[in-house]
């Protein structure tokens, strides 16, 4: 029972928790907040179990649940997971789970805020396990408004400007998708029912039996709008500069969320769509992929070197880190996609502690200016243990999860761009400088008076940081449950795409 | 029976570091110190036991492999988390466990009442395990992750003292420095891969396979490897061109500087370098480029060494000039003779090391020798465990140092990788060195003392776990030669043979006459004692002599004393350039990308309010084009709209003629 | 035999009867009670409404597909939806006039029920005439009936002027609608818009001619549903006319035209040719790819235009003007399936548009404002209405998961099936900017504190339970629209 | 006799003219009384047409049926347009329509 609508419940449990919350009176705060963490710790269980008890080893999709939605354009409520889809889906229930706890301390309209919360929650899950271009396209916008508001109203001091620009960047890019969606439309057919199709699993038989469309720019104009659409999100340079400006003004927790899981979204789609429904356009423009990819990691890093705002510079670092899943994905090798899905779901983790612990030390110093801090590992010695671990994980140290991810990126890519490896490695070395030099600026040298007796890190947020830790250190040492579960799913994607 | 134990060598200190680590706060010392010495000399114990076992084999089956678990499993490209058994990593794990141990029980002293005891000790069994997980590793993915893992401990120790800005800093360098390093590292391991993965198939980076498929990879792709590969040694070992962190790192406390930047870590080029030798003697060309390499690096590292006026300073950059000799010896092949280098180094550095550290420790924190002296009355132990181990470097015959570096030498002066000029260079290096360590001994621990006569009245022997490890260290420097006694002394060498299996794929050097090798034994001899001789005249003799030698040679005085002014051109040039670079590109991604030519003030009051953040959106990144066209353009339409019906009349009018114009056109 | 005929005629004309008897009925009530102040009237016009709209439900239930009045008159599917547009705007906008500001202390509420009828009924012609002179009657009864309601509050001197400009330029729109119509009858000899296609099948017209006569009555239509060059009186007459009656126009009247555009050129230029040659018959004249040039205009210059009002209600024509350019798109294809999907987003646009005004309404009521920055900090006051107003603003927008959005998909499926690509591409460009000028609304109510002088604001129960009528089938179809899809599919058909 | 000269292009010329009279009247005209006087102009000229066309070519009636609605219409529309004018001169002592410029933007 449960198993057959375990998506649809993973879904639309934070929707009953919206619902429950509207329901409440405004000043309940505590309700209110308890409701949100009830309604996604159960879909983050739900994930768990959904781990639990999927069969990985065939690639294909799984716990489908496929109804027809509107019968006149043939829209299905379409949903099912695979490998590719099945680490986002933890993640989000993870992060969408955690981030509750660290948006305890939000001031203001504690009702609008959480209800928001939960409705972009849905919209998160959604979008990873939707199978029908037009769900997946509904899921999508709907996170933006949500999103709009939880940045523009309990945001920082340029929250307007930021939302703002968030909203804008995003519409403009899905406005682009959506054109492309409904030409993927026009030129599909069901086998079965010999109608047009917003099935994705459809569509991608169909690419696999040729080209949809026989004009050779046409396609290459639908891969490079939709490109958009995801390098928007991802973000891929020069589509990045929203990326800083949401990141620093967002909350806390939204912060949490933009990095952990909507920046996936865009790599996400590369994977589900853009490339097994135009693999030749993908194969066509992979070089131009990995030198992006290579601009983010390189011109993420030296940017984020150049930040003195404790949020952009991890803002950047999204940005460089990113680059190594562009590259992996452009590398069509079976070691580069693990290695970018591993650096996606690794991203998600270690990011999201960072802009955990910013908001930790924001909310003491109600500040983030670098240079503004010093020394403060004599006062908050468990907190700059947690951060250096962070830190270390994010500028890839063996033994953490990042490294994987980079390292296969790698070593999965060198073979097919060895120059562009080649000087993405050097990555490796603005990274490290980037972030011990930060860590340096805050936590070491002389104790900054300002700061004595400044509170050490808190219960509730060991409690957000913890589990992330203990997944960054476990893949770190053990990441082959991972492959275990992604790589027949990635193998089946290689086949579609690979040369 | 051992063989599915060796996990537990490199995992006995993790574990004492997680502890510690974790909840060593609570602990009381004594605990820490079980926790921490027990787990690392419990680890030194299997290394025993393991060399045992390995020597009860016969040679040729003195390498097994203990798998633990898969790491990393992508269909054909599979690494585990195994460690290799063979002489070579048996020599290693048995200097780094046992060198380990004796540093460990010294910091107990040393360390005493700092406020962050167990945290200290939690790092240094950090630093054991990944030492250990390096030189045990089967796979060039895993040994990176020791690589890497010991250049973090590092840096946590370097800047152990954080409070001190400089020591964070030093630490900042030497790991950044170190990542240079890795960078070239990392390429190589990438190019070998891939070069043999799309030859065989087989995607793989343990040794055996490598080793087995070694021969189809063109020579230029492997000499590649091999010089990227020593990049990333250069970066760990301090050679020329990335040595520069090694002095700096001397901010670390003083055992820290004897375990990690002298006995052990430092070491891991060389290491990896003789662990490749399949590789590099397929590459000749790289091996050249090390041995000459080292060769500058032994003599110049030398030549700063001789105006150091820090005990510590000087001891580092005599450290960088001995990983030199090693490299000399690796890169003209004679990796038994570089590794047998290593370990005589590793006793007799680690001993100068902690002796300087028992100075520091009497003289209550100072470390300039200048404000030293007759020391010798004061600290008995201490100034001869000292001085055995400056024998034991100077290469004073019968100490260990003289058989290592004079092997090495010897290799060099035959090896066809080495020369003439090699050697030379090697010998004066070992003038020199026996140049400034003599005079080290003689301003520390001789003459009158010079210190002022408040810390004179604090000066004092060190506790027992001080100068144990102290006595421990100076026998093993005085015998420790013995093991590699070069067969010129008519017994075959021990130390040789136990790791020739490992070596046995690379060539053989030719062979040299007996009398040759007497004849250099003898010249290398006569260079160490001329060095000491000078030394005593300038220091002990003719006391203004240095002064006004100095002042004779100004420039390169100062050359030296600036060490050639390295630092200062990296700061300059590199870094400046990096610094330089993303200030540009943060301007640009501010300026160009996101369109705040006119910088962040007039923003700031702009975004506020929303047309100003439009106005940013306008000039921002991908929407601009429409954005810009679209807030103009509603200001000029919206001009048309003039509230006379008229006008509008007009414009309708205006409209509809254009239609008619279109299709009559 | 002729008379039954006419019996006939007049059963399928019933809810036009309806209104015209509230109509009557309304006027006796004006000479019987002159200058009561009381609402009676809205309820006998509500009565009357309701009734039409029953009337109406009734004849669409028997799915007639028939002609009345020997053919002058088209009783389809096609027509009666317009019907109900008609008399449920109306409805609504008696219901709205309870509360209105503007329209509380005008005297003479009998005759504002009886014009809104007269409204309703020639509404309701436009969507059904088959016959030029019919089609040139109901836009008058429409148009003067307009004038007079845009007008109609007393001593409001911005509601006189827009009540003129409206009629000079109406008046004008339809000179040249009479004009093309008059040559158009000169070509075809007929004012039967069947007849009309046959002479365009047989084709001996002169094209050029053709072309003039068509534009011109392109004018006339045109100014109905304010689509660029002749949009420019819609700001004007927005602004100045109550906001019941703007939202009238904004609704009905735009919707009106839509019907009698696509009417006229689906009947005359059309349907008697095979439906595979599209503008094979009027070649070599391209005039759907003029409508469609015209249609990017339209959405183009609404879009950026509103950017830089002020006044919500000034916003808000703009975003319609934008909306009709949408629609034009569907126009410029004008086929079957086409159609539908205009009929549904007119649908759609009502809910969303219709509700946009209501709250634009209430807040002038409390705030005597429409000042878009009189909506600063409105959701610490007035949280419900400010989230109706964000749902419909974010449905007008066109994002997911409301209503504006499922019309403008149905939309940009037509057109894409006909690879109208570069129009498809504006029309999306066209939504982002629109974002903005919407999302500044929602930003004034949400991101911004409220003055400290903000007095409460009561929402009526009334006006309440409006926009909830309204806010339901907003969010409503936009998860679950499939009812409204067959609705307006079969609604596309025509006589 | 003279009428039988008279062809159905000098009606269209006519008409023509009258219709490029009214709408330059419309559009010049300062006076909201003299553009009423220009639309209708531009209304008769087309009921000319009507008119013509129903002579020369149509059988039926249609075209002058057509006419004779048109004109009532118009007569509607001028009245409605009368009342508003004056409702403004009431307020404003004004009928140029250049005064009315207050919505604007």
């Amino acid at each position: 029972m449960l198993s057959n609508y375990l998506l649809s419940w993973i879904v639309f449990t934070p929707m009953i928790g919206f619902v429950l919350v509207l329901l409440m009176p405004r000043d309940k705060v505590a309700w209110i907040r308890w409701t949100a963490a009830v309604f996604t710790f159960i879909p983050m269980i739900l994930s768990f179990y959904l781990y639990a008890i999927m069969n990985p080893s065939d690639g294909g999709f799984q716990f489908i649940e496929k109804y027809s939605w509107i019968s006149a354009f043939n829209i299905q409520y379409y949903l099912g997971i695979d490998g590719i889809s099945a680490p986002m889906v933890i993640l989000t229930g993870l992060l969408g789970f955690l981030s509750v706890f660290a948006s305890w301390n939000i001031n203001k309209a504690h009702k609008a805020y959480f209800a928001l919360y939960l409705l972009l929650v849905t919209a998160m899950f959604g979008v990873f396990m939707s199978l029908d271009f037009f769900l997946f396209y509904i899921f999508w916008e709907l996170m933006l408004f949500p999103m709009y508001f939880l940045i523009g109203i309990w945001g920082g001091p340029r929250r307007e400007y930021a939302a703002i620009k968030f909203f804008l960047y995003t519409l403009a890019g899905s406005v682009l998708m959506l054109v492309v969606i409904l030409a993927f439309y026009f030129n599909s057919t069901d086998p079965s029912t010999g109608r047009h199709t917003f099935d994705i699993v459809t569509l991608m038989n169909q690419a696999n039996q040729g080209p949809f469309i026989k004009e050779f720019w046409i396609r290459l104009a639908m891969y490079i709008a939709l490109f958009i659409g995801f390098a928007i999100k991802v973000p891929v340079f020069p589509f990045h500069t929203w990326l800083p400006d949401a990141h620093v003004e967002a909350p806390t927790a939204i912060s949490v969320i933009l990095a952990g899981v909507l920046l996936k979204m865009g790599a996400y789609g590369l994977m589900r769509i853009s490339f097994p429904l135009l693999p030749d356009m993908a194969r066509y423009t992979a070089i131009g992929l990995a030198i992006l990819g290579l601009i983010n990691i390189v011109y993420g890093a030296l940017v984020a070197m150049a930040q003195t705002d404790f949020k952009k510079m991890i803002a950047y670092s999204s940005v460089s880190h990113m680059g190594f899943v562009i590259l992996g994905l452009s590398s069509m090798t079976f070691i580069g996609f693990n290695g970018a899905l591993m650096q996606m779901f690794n991203h998600g983790i270690i990011t999201g502690m960072l802009f955990l612990l910013v908001g930790v030390i924001y909310d003491r110093a109600h500040h983030r200016d670098l240079n503004g801090f010093g020394g403060l590992a004599t006062y908050m010695p468990i907190y700059a243990g947690i951060t250096s671990l962070a830190f270390m994980g994010s500028l890839g140290l063996p033994g953490l999860s990042g490294f994987i991810g980079e390292i296969l990126v790698f070593l999965g890519s060198f073979k097919v761009y060895p120059v562009i490896v080649i000087i993405s490695a050097t990555g490796v070395i603005f990274t490290a400088a980037y972030f011990l030099w930060a860590y340096q600026r805050v936590f070491l040298g002389a104790a900054n008076e300002k700061y004595k007796g400044i509170a050490e890190i808190n219960g509730r947020e060991l409690f957000t940081l913890i589990p992330l830790v203990l997944i960054a250190l476990f893949f770190g040492v053990y990441p082959v449950p991972f492959f275990n579960l992604v790589g027949p799913s990635l193998s089946k994607l290689l086949m579609m795409v690979g040369h | 029976m051992i063989e599915h134990y060796i996990w537990l060598i490199p995992f006995l200190p993790l574990i004492g570091a997680a502890t510690n680590l974790l909840i060593g706060k609570k602990l009381p010392h004594a605990a820490v110190n079980i926790i921490a010495v027990g787990s690392i000399s419990l680890s030194f114990v299997l290394s025993v036991i393991t060399y045992v076992h390995l020597v009860s084999l016969p040679a040729e089956q003195r390498q097994f492999v203990d798998v633990v678990y898969p790491w990393i499993g992508l269909g054909s490209f599979q690494v585990n988390l195994s460690f290799l058994v063979d002489p070579l990593s048996t020599v290693m794990i048995l200097i780094v466990s046992g060198v380990g141990s004796v540093i460990h029980l010294y910091s107990v002293g040393y360390m005493h009442g700092d406020k962050r005891y167990s945290r200290y000790f939690g790092f240094l069994n950090l630093f054991a395990f990944a030492m250990l997980l390096l030189v045990l590793s089967n796979s060039i993915l895993l040994m990176f992750v020791g690589w890497e893992g010991v250049g973090l401990c590092s840096y946590l120790l370097i800047g152990f003292w954080f409070e001190k800005i400089e020591n964070a800093r030093a630490g900042m360098k030497a790991f950044v420095v170190n990542r240079i390093g890795d960078f070239g590292f990392i390429v190589g391991f990438l190019l070998l891969f891939t070069a043999i993965g799309m030859k065989t198939g087989t995607w793989s980076l343990d040794y055996g396979a490598i080793k087995s498929s070694i021969n189809i990879v063109p020579t230029a792709i492997l000499t590649i490897v091999g010089i990227m590969l020593f990049v990333g040694a250069t970066g760990k070992s301090a050679q020329i061109p990335l040595y520069i962190w090694l002095p700096d790192a001397m901010a670390g406390p003083t055992p820290v500087s004897a375990l990690i930047h002298a006995a052990t870590m430092v070491t891991a080029g060389v290491y990896m370098v003789a662990r490749m030798n399949f590789l590099y003697v397929l590459a000749p060309d790289a091996l050249r480029l090390i041995a000459i390499v080292g060769a500058l690096t032994a003599f110049f590292a030398a030549t700063i060494g001789l105006v150091q006026n820090d005990i510590k300073k000087v001891l580092a950059y005599s450290t960088v000039s001995q990983l030199g000799y090693m490299f000399i010896g690796v890169g003209v092949g004679a990796f038994g003779a570089g590794i047998f280098h290593l370990m005589t180094h590793a006793f007799f550095k680690a001993l100068l090391f902690l002796g300087s550290g028992s100075v520091i420790h009497a003289m209550s924190g100072e470390q300039d020798i200048r404000k030293m002296g007759g020391l010798a009355k004061k600290l008995p132990i201490t100034t001869a465990t000292f001085l055995i181990g400056t024998l034991a470097i100077t290469g004073v015959p019968g100490f260990a140092g003289f058989f290592s570096k004079d092997d090495i030498l010897y290799s060099a002066y035959i090896s066809p990788y080495g020369g003439k000029f090699i050697w030379l260079l090697g010998l004066m290096g070992a003038l020199l060195t026996a140049f400034y360590m003599t005079r080290l001994v003689i301003l520390t621990f001789f003459g009158k003392p010079r210190m002022d006569h408040h810390t004179a009245e604090h000066v004092h022997e060190s506790p027992k776990t001080m100068t144990i490890p102290l006595i421990i260290l100076a026998v093993l420097s005085a015998v420790g030669g013995y093991l590699g006694m070069p067969g010129a002394f008519g017994v075959h060498n021990v130390f040789a043979q136990f790791l020739e299996p490992v070596f046995a794929s690379g060539f053989k050097l030719p062979e040299g006459s007996l009398s040759l090798e007497w004849i250099l034994m003898g010249i290398s001899v006569l260079a160490a004692f001329s060095g000491i001789g000078v030394a005593y005249y300038f220091y002990a003799v003719n006391m203004e002599l240095p002064a006004k030698t100095a002042e004779s040679f100004k420039t390169a005085y100062t050359w030296l004393l600036n060490k050639y002014y390295v630092d200062e051109f990296y700061l300059k040039y590199v870094v400046g350039g990096v610094m330089k670079l993303k200030d540009l590109l943060s301007l640009f991604d501010s300026g160009i990308i996101d369109g705040a030519v006119n910088g962040t003030a007039k923003l700031g009051k702009k975004l506020s309010d929303f047309d100003g953040a439009f106005d940013r959106i306008v000039v921002d990144g991908a929407v601009n084009a429409v954005g810009d066209g679209v807030v103009s353009a509603g200001g000029v339409l919206r001009k048309l709209q003039t509230g006379l019906v008229q006008n509008y009349l007009i414009f309708a009018i205006v409209g509809i003629a254009l239609l008619l114009s279109f299709v009559l056109l | 035999m002729m008379h039954r005929d006419l019996i006939r005629s007049l059963v399928l004309i019933t809810p036009e009867i309806v209104a015209a008897l509230t109509a009557s009925v309304a006027l006796i009530g004006a000479m019987l009670m002159k200058r009561s102040r009381g609402n009676e009237a809205f309820y006998i016009g509500i009565i009357g409404m309701i009734g039409a709209l029953a009337a109406t439900v009734i004849l669409y239930e028997r799915l007639t597909l028939d002609t009345a009045f020997y053919g002058m008159i088209a009783v389809d599917p096609f027509s009666l939806f317009f019907r109900i547009i008609a008399y449920t705007s109306i409805l609504y906008v008696l219901l709205m006039s309870f509360n209105s500001r503007e329209l509380k202390d005008t005297d003479g509420k009998w005759e504002f029920v009886a014009i809104l009828s007269g409204f309703g009924i020639g509404m309701s012609m436009m969507a059904s005439s088959l016959n030029l002179l019919m089609i040139y009657l109901s836009i008058e009864l429409l148009s003067v009936m307009s004038y007079l309601l845009v007008s109609y509050t007393k001593g409001v001197r911005r509601s006189k002027e827009a009540g003129l400009k409206y009629i000079i330029y109406g008046s004008i729109a339809s000179g040249f609608m009479l004009y093309g119509m008059s040559i158009l009858y000169g070509i075809s000899h007929s004012l039967n818009l069947r007849e009309i296609a046959l002479t365009f099948i047989n084709s001996n017209y002169p094209p050029v001619t053709v072309y003039v006569a068509t534009l011109f009555i392109l004018a006339g239509f045109g100014f109905k549903i304010a689509m660029v060059p002749m949009h420019m009186w819609a700001p004007d007459v927005y602004e100045g006319a109550p906001t019941p009656i703007t939202a009238l126009l904004a609704v009905a009247s735009k919707a009106a035209g839509f019907a009698v555009l696509l009417r006229f050129f689906y009947t005359a230029y059309i349907s008697s040719v095979s439906m595979t040659q599209y503008y094979a018959q009027v070649s070599p004249i391209k005039w759907l790819t003029v409508i469609a040039i015209i249609s990017a205009f339209t959405m183009t210059i609404g879009n950026i235009v509103a950017i830089p009002q002020n006044n919500i209600k000034r916003l808000l024509a703009y975003s319609s003007i934008a909306h009709a350019g949408y629609m034009l798109i569907g126009v410029s294809i004008i086929s079957k399936a086409a159609i539908g999907s205009i009929l549904l987003y007119l649908a759609v646009y009502f809910f969303m548009n219709l509700g946009a005004f209501v709250v634009v309404m209430v807040v002038d009521n409390n705030l005597n404002s429409e000042d878009i920055n009189s909506y600063s900090g409105l959701s610490q006051v007035a949280p419900g209405l400010s989230a109706a107003m964000a749902v419909f603003l974010f449905s007008l927008t066109g994002i997911p998961p409301f209503a504006g959005f499922i019309g403008k998909v149905v939309i940009f499926l037509s057109a894409i099936d006909k690879g109208l690509y570069w129009l498809v591409i504006i029309a999306v460009l066209n939504t982002v900017v629109s974002l903005y000028y919407y999302a500044r609304v929602i930003k004034k109510m949400y991101l911004e504190t409220a003055p400290a002088d903000i007095q409460p604001i009561k929402v009526g129960m009334l006006p309440a339970l409006i926009i909830i009528s309204l806010l339901i089938p907003t969010i409503l179809f936009g998860i679950w629209w499939a009812p409204l899809q067959s609705f307006a599919h079969f609604s596309s058909f025509m006589y | 006799m003279l009428l039988s000269t008279i062809t159905l292009s000098d009606y269209l010329i006519l008409s023509g003219l009258l219709f490029s009279i009214g709408v330059f009247g419309v559009l010049t005209r300062k006076n909201a009384i003299a553009v009423l006087m220009g639309i209708e102009l531009m209304l008769n000229a087309a009921n000319i047409n009507l008119v013509a066309f129903s002579k020369f070519i149509d059988t039926g009636l249609n075209g002058q049926i057509f006419a004779l609605f048109s004109i009532v219409i118009a007569a509607a529309e001028v009245a409605v347009a009368l009342a508003i004018v004056i409702s403004i001169y009431k307020t404003t002592r004004t009928i140029d329509l250049d005064k009315e410029d207050t919505l604007k933007g």
